[in-house]
């Protein structure tokens, strides 16, 4: 399968048939014609084709624009002024500007998936040969179903997936050049680009996890995906530490062959940060997981680490400097990121490893995983050694220290969530370490306080050391990234979730800037775990979520399966098994409910969005992936809801639920346009507190298409879920309740009450056969 | 008033427009006064903070008492002022709140008009100072006032940033100077 | 040619040689092989694959930073203050910061040409065949220097094109990707990255200019290309105006068909402006060109336009906002601007024309160019008889409005240039022009003052009463771009270039953001021209130095020839014609020197750097194309000079000549290290003022490949523009002077003197054979 | 003084780390004259920048014949100090003086020594924001004073925003305070 025509000039061509001269072959666009599906209406999308799909959704969903400065820095005509009505040297409009730095967050992060799925698709095909089978789930004949629905091809070898990214390639330049100054001047075009570069975004994930399931022999998509262990406590400090960062597992693996092969285990260990762990831990767990992102700063001054592997994205880029303090060396891996260590790819292993293990370079460039393999095992077993002796701070070194404190609060001014450091500080000085130790949970680890301290205090190693003790226990079960839904699963689960008796399905992923500590996050879970909505996690969120133990001890991996059910707690993976997610609301559109995939991206967002009550929570969205990520959700209908500093993403985009005329849908049925009330209420949404998010959950999860039980049932964990938060029963029920029997049964007096004070009319609020699209109409009355 | 024009946050500086700082409690009680229609947001941080009253639950109670202005709690914190009894306190998101202050056909959490002045204290400080933001540049004629301890650079008017004590004092004149009549 | 491998399984196949099935051809990578010459070293490299060569670069020419802001705002994280040594939540330093930022400006550049090239490719290939032969220059061998040096391909049809654009879609997303948080974390290998964007945008705006030479029948590298018209004062007001704005040609070229398919050019006048205007003007000199972008706001308050079309790039965004101002409708064509308006693409025209007309609808957004070409024309026809009524505002109007003004000096902050329009205002109150007439040729028509003031006076339209009458005389002749330099120029020129007695190439290219107007760039160019050396111009800054006169009347392109020779002047074209100024210097290499091409980017950049004499000016540099244009020049060796709004660019790239030891070259004959001296002195460099850019530019040409000759001429010119600019010698000539030859004849005794002074020792500086690769050497001594 | 901290060019803003608002001109002056080793660096808008002595090159040259400190023209415009008859000023464009002002080692343009401290005048607003922006992070013991009649945010300390008038009396003072022994 190939999108490029092709002409081939054969000037002798000679086989087991015969030999000739001359031939000349001309093809046109080839498709694999063993899909039986007809080619739906927008295969390979280009950047302006789901514009209508995307001004639909704004028009109901405008982004609400908090500047995160007021200025543009962009060109040479800068800075220019864009606070209020003014424009800049190019005419950009603050509202088109937010728009503009939006889409480029959007395509950083769409490129940085995409870049990731070329590099190991390169490698894998050379390992693997190009025409390797694809193979991604048990039970599953839709593999891959955000390439399907957006390409339109239909992947069966290693190499078909070149096509599908040759595509976001293609369009990812194109929205690139959108960004420059002068082109695109309209906020919500700005909008509905940054949409497109978070659907492309979908498709690279889907590839590059299809990639290594495919190779690597991560699990296929099996609900009893196996247990490993994650946290501080899990590392034996007494063997060697190898220390993997990053997002690209291939180096890893062949750091874990490598040890396989040479029975090394039992010398060394090997800890992942970030989704380098998720995916050592799919392909061995024997490979153990340290954390989340937040956890790399504050791993590294542990002191445990003999060696430093860091391969790509959400790596410290400091990385060298804090190896240095603690004298180990740093291997990086990847052209991305080279850290400006010298590139000994080809100079022969004993000659990296010496080099390192006397210290003679404070790291290595080697692109090869092979390489990395062989050369990571042999210097940790040389480093290790030489750094038996390593002491991190004392107590009594920390209260030295802490003595030296200017009161200065430089260091509460630098931190993003205003932690009292300062304080803590000063009770070390006294040598009380408590306050020290409070903060730890909620400190996300990034440093600042640090990098802003004048005395130059080791904060971080400070908070380790106050929490101690809590470090040791650090240690807790995790399932294993098991990869997609099964198409079997989706057929049991989707008329449950379609018709809302599955109450909802809750996607908790991205990265670790919390605002409180990822505490936060197992509670959300919890929460939504205990009242059988089906929870579904990825990234630093699935590890986070791992952290709290209830009074028997056990971890939320430990009570609820892992199975795509109601009650089910699904780790999904590392971040680019995100498009899993989007994967599974797009194959409940398309298996259970038989609508047309194949690059028929309308007609399966409008359904997502119509029914599936699907929400995606990104309680620390950090990065420009996570920003693209959610992008892709949105076009698909899906609303997420972020924690409060994921409103420095500079807009949220926000339903207004008492504006009926918003709100106003077609029935498929008659063409009628009817009222279906503020379901989902937003689109992206960023909360003040945990609690304000989990009860947004609950009436996000609310579609158009939920039968009166399944409103029912939503409606009931909603007021529940209100009533415990804020105290107080919701004061929009109006906007939810659309006949009598929505009700839940045990509060309907008082809801009824309380309905008629609001002027509440029965049947205002219609149940269609929902759609946005026209030509979804059926016929007209 | 010791007030200084830095913000609470190392990063979030100012921009080319930014808040005047209130140059003494008197001047923001009066900002607040002289409003048609003032609205006091209370943020999720507001237990947190402690005020003369206790903390700044009790001292938006003692404002929304006075009548002259109404209260609007965000986040999930209504449910601290129910529990101490103050009746009509009004409960809306942030990121609500903001989206319809910025609309200028919004008829208020009362139904009653348009808010001309909004008052913010007790909220976490980048939302705020993000808020604020959206309202300086899409809600250009809503007066914003920061009662926040660090000067806010985005709203209309900021109180400087000034110790903890020193700030008690004067959210106590604040409110003093709103209580009295005139 | 393909980069792809292929297997094709045929089931049946049938041609004049007979029919069989089930044939399986596989093949691997194919080349055409009717290239003789062996590939080279690095046929599309990857990120990591020229690092080293740039690292020799940076290590001369070391990155000075000057942030232009202290905070990184790319993340939630943020914002982050960088400050000092401080690190972002991520681990990033200011220095890196500023690189990414570097960097992301380079992929915005370079991603804009290459979508450019991709979208124009489409379209192209669908018109005039995929097989269409390229055809780029007259007695021209090597059709895509470029191509051909990075990829290691010769494209003979536009269809090999499309390789090419995979590669750089591929790279860039690459780079994208590595500014992404946490992935980079080294300055230097940040700035090699931004080389390396750089070097792409060369492959993709040679793309671009083949295309649309090849089928759009634009002068073929000829040196006497027509003249076209150029300035306000071309366009006769009487007829119907259509205004242009952008860079893609192809709207415009179905408007100007549309236009002599019916006859209508006595009706009906199209002027253009950008690269929109170059790219007409080569399709057809009855397209005017009107100017720089920095007329466009000052174009439209003329209020000579019926009617806008944009295309892309360097458009005003606000550019509906301006149009309804006159009452005039827009027509957007580009996905990638699409500026709020109507997708009318499949509508019937008339029923678009209507609309617009009418006034029904502000604009229609019309994709496909051949529609464009019917509705531009129809609506313009139909627009303009409804505006003869439209008044520009009188000089009444402008005195009574002039009176409000508030003395608040916003405007004066807000001004890129500090000029002094409060002060004109208030002259102009007193109903005295002139100061508004005076600030009218500093002006860069940003617009910033109007948007700042808080009387909202239309102050572009009060400079343009201050110089009605200039602006009635605003009307110049141009040669119109003549694409690419022929090689058998290259022939005749090469050896004085390379022995440097040619004294020098200047190419005058890039934007209109200048510090004091554009009739500096006419001031460089004259000087250099006077001088014998060879300029070459493009973009905005080719129209600007059509813009003064001399004493006869006569502007720089009637008084000097086109031909690519010393005391040439040569419009190549629109932006995306500068790939043909590396072009020229690439085969300087590869033609004159015989250096194999293919595939060989070290040794071409390293025989540029140390031997060819040329230097790139972007007097008003603003974009982020510019920046990508500039950083493909730097990895071939060739320093660009900027004005000072340049800096804001973030940094500069700068020798320190005093250092010795930074100024080691190898002798390719012996092997040795010797000091050649700081030639060329920096590698990116902002001036501050016109004056110091010449005398900077003098003593950039310098290489140490001169011959004492080469050397002497050079110096010569570098000595007495230096007098006569900073009325005194250079202080440095030390650094320059090789051996007493290579003193100017008739400054020698002065010079000896100073040098005597300075400590000055023959011989100190080696006249090599240059390289600064150590695979060039050819024998060790 | 009516010095303000608002940048002469409205979006070129202050970050974090801002200069101190120089209270009076005897403090510039007196900075000055406590540095071991200064330099005045005056840029290519001096001819056009009036001043009490006539204009900013005048003045230039009148503060060198002080003996207190180095004079360096940036761009071309030595040759305006040639004009005038003055000796022994340097000459050296702005980027290559940045580049060598934050590089520790350098000797100085008269090889004796590295500055302590450097004050800027006459220059392109933005310009010598960007350079001092460039000090400000990259050569962190070295002293900048902006003599700017605009803010310089980047700058150690800077004169703040005055009217033209008012400047030209500051910079007198200056001058004069340095001139005078002590
Ligand atoms: S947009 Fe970001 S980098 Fe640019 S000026 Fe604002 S805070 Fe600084
Ligand atoms: S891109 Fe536009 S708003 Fe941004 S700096 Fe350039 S001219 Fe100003
Ligand atoms: S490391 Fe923790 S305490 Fe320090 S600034 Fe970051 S979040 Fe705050
Ligand atoms: S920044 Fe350092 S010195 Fe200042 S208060 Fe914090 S710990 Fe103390
Ligand atoms: S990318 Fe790094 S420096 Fe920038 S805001 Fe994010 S954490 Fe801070
Ligand atoms: S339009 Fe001209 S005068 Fe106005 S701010 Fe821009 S450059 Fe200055
Ligand atoms: S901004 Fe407007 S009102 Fe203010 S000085 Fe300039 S022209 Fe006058
Ligand atoms: S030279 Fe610059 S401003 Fe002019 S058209 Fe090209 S990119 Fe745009």
């Amino acid at each position: 399968m190939s999108k490029k025509d092709l002409k081939l000039k054969i000037d002798e061509f000679s086989s087991a048939v015969g030999s000739f001269k001359g031939v000349e072959i001309e093809i046109g666009r080839i498709y694999d014609d063993s899909w039986e599906e007809p080619m739906g209406p927008t295969p390979f999308p280009s950047v302006g084709t789901l514009r209508n799909w995307d001004r639909k959704l704004l028009d109901r969903y405008k982004p609400f624009y908090m500047p995160f400065c007021d200025l543009c820095c962009l060109c040479t005509f800068g800075k220019c002024d864009l606070t209020g009505d003014k424009r800049g040297a190019c005419g950009i409009t603050m509202a088109a500007q937010q728009s503009r730095i939006v889409l480029l967050a959007c395509c950083i992060g769409a490129s940085t998936h995409c870049a990731h799925a070329r590099h190991m698709l390169d490698h894998l095909m050379e390992e693997f040969g190009r025409e390797a089978p694809i193979e991604v789930a048990l039970n599953t004949n839709v593999e891959a179903p955000n390439i399907r629905l957006v390409c339109g091809i239909k992947p069966n070898t290693l190499r078909d997936l070149e096509d599908a990214l040759d595509y976001v390639e293609t369009q990812l330049v194109q929205l690139v050049a959108a960004a420059h100054t002068g082109q695109e001047g309209d906020n919500i075009d700005f909008e509905s680009k940054a949409f497109h570069a978070g659907m492309l975004d979908h498709v690279a994930m889907e590839v590059a996890d299809i990639e290594q399931i495919t190779t690597l022999g991560m699990p296929k998509g099996i609900p009893d995906a196996p247990m490993t262990e994650l946290g501080f406590g899990c590392i034996d400090p007494n063997k060697a530490v190898i220390m993997c960062i990053g997002h690209n597992v291939l180096p890893s693996v062949d750091i874990i062959d490598y040890l396989m092969e040479n029975d090394l285990f039992g010398e060394v260990e090997i800890g992942g940060l970030c989704c380098t762990a998720h995916d050592n831990s799919r392909y061995n767990t024997r490979a153990k997981v340290i954390g989340p992102i937040s956890w790399q700063l504050r791993y590294l001054r542990s002191g445990i680490p003999d060696l430093i592997v860091v391969d790509e994205q959400c790596i410290r880029t400091d990385i060298l400097i804090e190896a240095k303090k603690l004298g180990v060396p740093v291997i990086a891996t990847s052209e991305k990121s080279m850290l400006g260590l010298p590139n000994r790819t080809h100079d022969p292993p004993d000659n990296i490893v010496a080099d390192l293990v006397e210290g003679k370079a404070p790291g290595a460039l080697i692109i090869e995983p092979k390489k990395v393999g062989e050369v990571a095992v042999k210097t940790v077993l040389g480093v290790a050694p030489t750094r038996k002796d390593y002491k991190p701070l004392s107590g009594d070194d920390i209260q030295e220290m802490a003595e030296h404190c200017r009161n200065c609060e430089e260091c509460v001014r630098a931190c993003p969530n205003n932690l009292p450091i300062m304080e803590a500080v000063q009770q070390a000085a006294e040598g009380n370490f408590e306050l020290l130790g409070d903060i730890y949970p909620a400190c996300v680890g990034c440093g600042r306080c640090e990098s802003a301290c004048p005395e130059n205090m080791p904060l971080i190693t400070f908070f380790n050391k106050g929490a101690e003790e809590r470090i040791a226990n650090e240690k807790f079960p995790m399932r294993v990234g098991r990869g997609a839904v099964q198409d079997v699963e989706i057929r049991e689960v989707g008329r449950g979730i379609v018709f809302g008796e599955i109450p909802g399905v809750v996607a908790l992923v991205g990265c670790a800037n919390y605002p409180k500590g990822g505490i936060d996050v197992a509670k959300i879970a919890e929460e939504f775990l205990n009242r059988r909505f089906i929870v579904v996690a990825t990234g630093c969120a699935a590890m986070d979520l791992a952290m709290i133990r209830d009074e028997e001890g056990q971890n939320l991996y430990e009570r609820y399966p892992g199975n795509f059910d109601a009650g089910g707690l699904i780790n999904i993976g590392s971040c680019v098994s995100n498009a899993h997610i989007t994967g599974a609301a797009i194959k409940i559109a398309n298996i259970f409910a038989k609508r047309p995939l194949r690059a028929n991206y309308e007609e399966i967002a409008d359904y997502v969005y119509n029914r599936v009550g699907a929400v995606g929570v990104a309680w620390g969205a950090m990065s420009q992936k996570a920003a693209s990520i959610a992008s892709g959700c949105w076009r698909l209908g899906i609303p997420v809801v972020v924690g409060p500093h994921g409103a420095k993403y500079r807009r949220n985009l926000l339903g207004r639920k008492e504006k009926d005329e918003d709100w106003m849908t077609y029935d498929a049925r008659t063409g009628e346009e009817v009222y279906t009330g503020p379901v989902p209420e937003h689109l992206f949404y960023a909360a003040e507190t945990a609690e304000e998010a989990i009860v947004m959950i609950a009436k996000l999860v609310m579609r158009p298409n939920d039968t009166t039980k399944g409103r029912a049932v939503k409606l009931s964990h909603y007021i529940d879920l209100h009533k415990k938060y804020y105290g107080t029963m919701p004061d929009d029920l109006q906007y939810f309740v659309r006949r009598e029997a929505d009700i839940p049964f045990t509060m309907k007096n008082e809801i009824l009450e309380y309905l008629k004070e609001k002027g509440w009319v029965e049947d205002k609020i219609a149940i269609p056969d929902p759609t946005l699209l026209d030509r979804m109409v059926r016929r007209r009355e | 008033m010791a007030a200084r024009m830095i913000p609470g946050q190392t990063a979030e500086i100012a921009g080319p427009k930014k808040a005047f700082v209130i140059p003494k409690p008197e001047v923001a009680a009066s900002l607040i006064k002289r409003a048609k229609r003032p609205l006091l947001v209370v943020g999720s941080k507001a237990v947190e903070t402690q005020t003369m009253d206790g903390d700044l639950i009790d001292t938006a109670i003692r404002l929304h008492n006075t009548g002259r202005l109404q209260v609007v709690a965000t986040a999930h914190i209504v449910g601290e002022f129910m529990k101490r009894g103050a009746e009509g306190i009004h409960s809306m998101q942030m990121m609500n709140l903001g989206d319809r202050l910025r609309d200028p056909d919004w008829r208020g959490l009362d139904g009653e008009g348009a808010y001309d002045l909004v008052a913010f204290a007790g909220t976490l400080y980048y939302l705020e100072w993000l808020v604020e933001s959206g309202l300086k540049s899409f809600a250009q004629d809503l007066t914003t006032i920061s009662l926040s301890r660090s000067y806010q650079p985005n709203a209309n008017w900021s109180l400087g940033t000034m110790k903890a004590d020193k700030w008690k004092e004067v959210i106590d004149v604040i409110v003093k100077s709103i209580t009295e009549d005139n």
